[in-house]
């Protein structure tokens, strides 16, 4: 039914009435997965033609196969005590990957922490991987946060934050300017479905479609935050369908996928940057792994549940394809696996015996310049280190040398 | 020089700095078209265009990370708290991430051209949720800088040098005094040193320090003090994060005495810091404990809100009473 | 397409599969308006039968009227000086009263600030909501909170907050002891589409649907929040629409139709308490007063605006439905209105007399008990007030007196 | 009598709560069926039912806005904030709505039987935001209770407390103690009385002060002094807000000396509140200015964790200032 009267509401609505007293129902929307790939790397029948071509699918595999082996490492360096945390991202190297590989070198990225795959695309490098990891001198956070708190401005890839969702709204922002900069670029912002649960998200994703603002959403739906499981996160349809109610457009896709992601991303970009206007993309897929090096699924999710899904790999899934694309050659493939597995593992043995930061590093970047009463906690600092050396052994012999020098 | 009040003079810093610099925005709820619910920001829209100058939705934490993410691409943001009682659904926004941005990230990336303006403050009828003065909440952060303006003229220079500071501020704006504090103003472009508090009126027998719309409040007493002779040296610190030290144990050292009063209760406000700050400073030149005169431990209340705040008339007991100690 | 693969997945989606890339529509879903009577008061033809019986109907009315005198006196009075600050419900008695006739006693009211005509149906009393307005030490509230902050434990009327949106989680969690207490009861909580934008909307809904609370989300949309238009709050279809993303059952329902907002309210009651299930429903009126007696909406829209909304009054509405029922006398009826005056007049006289508070209700309920720190403080306080008993005329005569006797 | 952890102690506490008190729930992220990440729920969900024992959304403001409105209630409700770094989304719910229920509604209602547990503190390689201690944060808002356990014993003495009491509180758990301290402590149900402090070493030239994890440090401390000849007395305040000041007062005008420690950011900390209080109570009998030992004004840094915490070394020294001042 139209409208019964014909008063011009200011409410913001769309303005229809109906004289049947009815609930909306809770399941009155439902999203598809969008595929191209089977599970086997064969194109469905009727499947959108693609149109990744032979370069970028060639470098998104190599990206994702470097995050396997670097994931891999990393952890077992944790289990060694070599390094005090990890979290991998196996199961959606996929879903990065494709999606960062569908952005332009321009565009922001906004990660969460398990997003080592966009950086990786963007071509930070391994050994500043490791430097962040093992917290040293070289490391371009200067050793402040925990193992995989990444950030590279120069690959415009924001520095990770651990409070959750707050990256949402801040993505907003972002991507506010850069529409008034007008120079075509925009921002990806990536988030659990976990978090998808934090006011922050709400108000990113509100204040997006309000304000206009060139922003994807990328909402990596992987079944689980920690050990609580999506049905206890929310009861809708996922993140997806969160969308309509901001007046967003939105899309799900199979984040096992990489050409369904990579075509989605693609075509939200271009959405995006056109009209100047969020979209909202969910991604689904699992998180095979524990949810980091402190957590153990053993207690709440079985080893079948996991087994079912290890089988589905989107690694293994892109590289069928590949394999069928004629683009990847098996045996090179294997050959480029194991010198990336020395690379890595020559790469972590340097890394681990770079120095940690110095001292002066504690206080700096507090405030752009050092104020008066950091400049004095540091001092004493020093001297109280000069005095219980072996107290302080990262820092000490450092300090000690410098002091002796300078007399 | 033109007569300003406090609000005139705020739009003005306002303008001038968007006038200078495009890749500035001025936000928050209500702030547009009508210019704010106190119109410090009237006429804003007009002059610069809805992209620049514009209402967010009614949502505080969103107006908070919308400004980080606005300031991390270099853009001078300024964004408004409608009252400060309503700045805490953005807490997290400000002292995790606000203030932790340059540093977490090794400087790669800051958020150094953001100002978050807030009225604050009570005396004006508005009960637990239009009153309170949440600087302490703020002041155990680094990172941050805090700022008080105590009249037009200063809310004017203050507020030009926020916006030009590379570190984030909040901008503590007494709202008591929006229309009551008139004075000449400058109608060009000047600006007040951030970090350095200011000795507004010199004495020797005690110091009186304050900040923002408390100032006129210990100024009021130090009149009654010295009319019996009591000599006042009176602080005001402007910057309470971080604070000139230096400035108030000078004061001291020549005193002996100290008072700081501000709006808020007084356990775990900033006049502790102070005051736990300074008796290790001057430890052997003070002659008498160093008072703190503030508003009770209790939320901020309607009724009795004379009772409740840090008056002229409860400075100036804390005077005598440190005199004669 | 159904399901293109059959791995089951964890991710809490309705897991169907496409293979078309194609975004879900901003404006997949829209809500039409519930309504039943027309602009005169007339039922619209074909509109469903209304089950509200007389005595509710006029008791519904008296309410209104009663709270569209004291609104009117009460801004007159504020703008007289004799209080510093009132809220109209102006434009919105049919949707708040209506409301809460539709729920049993029992049930808890969450209320914004702009709901005292719920409050009114539920018997609170002229003298009450004049103490409250006072600050004297009648109010219920001891005179802490500016005016309008209503509250009454015994009338299950949760004593207002300003901080907007802080009740809408907290009316989940309330609900859920509701559920777990097992009595049938239910909460309504009501919150301006302004608030609707807060974080705390976000995780209210959501937690209500995933635990399941028996909680009616009341969303009054009234086209503004202060100046802001709802078109500058959010880009979706109203509140509404965010239903179905919580995956709850959602109404919009015409707020100046006292019938309507009756109707859904009643089904919404029903469906949350026999399902233990959260229900949105967005009632859609325009907010006619200024946003408080601080504002002055000439700033922000115009008086043509205004005056096309006047028209559309809730109380007309169905007070013309009533005369219609011959449930109404129209002498009566005006007779009825100035006895309201005169008592709303009398009892603003009285209690503008009444003291305020005495001094010890400063320290009493921050904690249970007044701490000794706190009772310190006051026995500071009340010294300093008999030493200058001028400065602090509205306590200290009573100090002063009681101090006398005591002596 | 049973040898437990802190964590275990914790879980009794709970876990007999819940036994007595049918109208108790207990939630949070992860605290359901996995028992939360440091398993302080462990088994709960098992013994009470989903009903009473569940898992959240990822939304801390939510969890407090829950948590307020079941309290209100009436139900006796513990809320757990995975990590005290992440309390800050639900600053707002906490500090202007948890404190303020019982005052804003004259008694009308109140939440006075709510619990929040959280596990802070550094040394633990947790960097930014796994390691701050954010009691200075809500330290400074009447109507909030701040308990802080040293150890297994007190931590389910004192829970127990907080959860019979009828003020709202905040249970810091020093995570580095989870499974750290490791002592007797009895089955069943025993509690330590809130608000005040506890002297744990008697002493008579200068007094240790401390909280949570702190006290052990304090400690080691104390041993080094005391083989020069210092005699250290050490206090765990326990409570921080409110705070027992004669405990320390007393302790004070004994020694004529203070030190206060605490992991958090020196400015602005509690420690400062402590100083201020302590130098106007105790100013004749002062020796020495109260020093304080805390983290540098500094975010929390990973790599230099050892050199920004206040360690035993630190207060060591400062004993030693201040017993040679
Ligand atoms: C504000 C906040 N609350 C809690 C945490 C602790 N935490 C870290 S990761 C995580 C789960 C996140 O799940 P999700 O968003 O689904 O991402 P996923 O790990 O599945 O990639 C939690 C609860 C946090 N980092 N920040
Ligand atoms: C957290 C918070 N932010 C800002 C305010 C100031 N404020 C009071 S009412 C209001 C507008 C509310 O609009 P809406 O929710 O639509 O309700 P309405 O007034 O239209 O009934 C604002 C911004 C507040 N009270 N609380
Ligand atoms: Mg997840
Ligand atoms: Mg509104």
């Amino acid at each position: 039914m139209g409208k019964l009267n014909n008063i011009d509401n200011p409410n913001n609505i769309n303005s229809s009435d109906t004289l049947s007293l009815e609930f909306v129902s809770e399941h009155a929307l439902s999203i598809p997965s969008f595929k191209m790939l089977d599970a086997s790397g064969k194109m469905y029948k009727g499947a959108m033609k693609s149109t990744m071509d032979k370069k970028t699918a060639l470098r998104i595999y190599a990206t994702m196969r470097f995050v396997r082996v670097l994931d891999e490492r990393m952890l077992a360096a944790q289990r060694q005590g070599r390094i005090s945390f990890y979290m991998q991202c196996l199961g959606e190297e996929a879903a990065v990957t494709a999606s960062a590989a569908a952005l332009e070198d321009k565009d922001m990225i906004f990660a969460q922490y398990r997003e080592q795959a966009a950086l990786a695309y963007r071509g930070f490098s391994l050994e500043n991987f490791m430097n962040q990891n093992f917290s040293n001198e070289k490391d371009l956070g200067k050793g402040r946060q925990m193992p995989i708190h990444y950030g590279s401005k120069e690959l415009n890839y924001m520095t990770i934050s651990s409070p959750l969702g707050t990256q949402i709204p801040q993505a907003t922002g972002y991507a506010y300017g850069q529409k008034l900069d007008g120079e075509g670029a925009c921002s990806i912002c990536y988030f659990g479905e976990g978090a998808a649960s934090e006011g922050d998200f709400h108000a990113g994703l509100n204040m997006a479609a309000v304000h206009k603002a060139p922003v994807l959403f990328f909402a990596r739906n992987n079944g689980y935050a920690i050990s609580t499981p999506a049905s206890e996160q929310f009861k809708g349809d996922g993140i997806a369908c969160r969308g309509v109610g901001y007046g967003m457009k939105a899309i799900r896709v199979d984040g096992v996928d990489a050409l369904a992601v990579y075509e989605a991303v693609k075509m939200a970009r271009d959405y995006a940057v056109t009209n100047n206007e969020p979209v909202l993309i969910e991604s689904i897929a699992y998180r095979l792994a524990a949810h980091s090096s402190s957590d153990d699924p053993s207690g709440y999710r079985s080893k079948d549940e996991e087994e079912n899904f290890r089988e589905n790999c989107p690694i293994a899934r892109f590289k069928s394809y590949l394999l069928k694309q004629g683009w990847l050659d098996e045996a090179q493939d294997e050959k480029a696996k194991d010198e990336i597995r020395q690379q890595v593992l020559d790469a972590l043995k340097t890394s681990e015996k770079i120095e940690v930061p110095a001292l002066e590093e504690l206080v700096t970047d507090v405030y752009e310049q050092v104020p008066p009463h950091l400049q004095r906690q540091y001092e004493q600092l020093k001297q109280h280190i000069i005095k219980y050396p072996e107290a302080y052994p990262a820092t000490a012999a450092r300090i000690v040398s410098n002091t002796q020098e300078a007399k | 020089m033109a007569k300003m009040n406090m609000l005139q003079a705020i739009n003005s810093a306002l303008s001038i700095a968007m006038e200078e610099n495009k890749r500035s925005c001025v936000f928050g709820e209500d702030v547009g078209h009508f210019g704010g619910v106190f119109r410090a920001t009237s006429g804003l829209q007009e002059k610069f265009g809805k992209e620049r100058v514009f209402n967010t939705p009614l949502v505080e934490q969103g107006i908070m990370g919308f400004a980080n993410g606005l300031a991390a691409l270099g853009y001078t943001t300024i964004a408004e708290i409608q009252f400060a009682d309503y700045i805490f659904p953005a807490f997290d926004q400000i002292v995790n991430e606000t203030a932790k941005f340059r540093y977490r990230s090794g400087n790669e990336f800051n958020v150094g051209n953001l100002v978050i303006r807030t009225p604050y403050g009570g005396g004006i009828a508005g009960g637990l949720y239009h009153s309170q003065s949440p600087e302490a909440y703020f002041a155990h952060t680094p990172g941050l800088q805090l700022v008080f303006p105590r009249n037009a003229y200063q809310a004017k220079g203050l507020l030009t040098s926020c916006i030009e500071s590379n570190d984030p501020v909040i901008f503590f704006e007494p709202k008591r005094l929006y229309r009551a504090s008139v004075g000449e103003v400058p109608e060009e472009k000047y600006s007040i040193p951030l970090g350095k508090a200011e000795v507004v009126k010199q004495g020797s027998d005690i110091s009186l320090l304050a900040w923002g719309a408390q100032v006129e409040i210990i100024e009021k007493a130090a009149a009654m003090a010295e009319q019996e002779g009591i000599s006042c040296e009176i602080i005001d610190l402007r910057t309470v994060l971080p604070w000139d030290v230096e400035t108030v144990v000078n004061s001291v050292l020549k005193t002996g005495r100290l008072i700081v009063s501000q709006e808020a209760p007084v356990t775990a406000g900033f006049a502790s810091e102070i005051s736990a700050t300074i008796q290790q400073e001057c430890f052997l030149h003070l002659e008498s404990p160093i008072d703190r005169v503030c508003g009770l431990d209790t939320p901020y209340p309607l009724a009795h809100e004379k009772e409740y705040m840090a008056d002229h008339l409860k400075v100036y007991e804390a005077i005598k009473r440190s005199v004669n100690y």
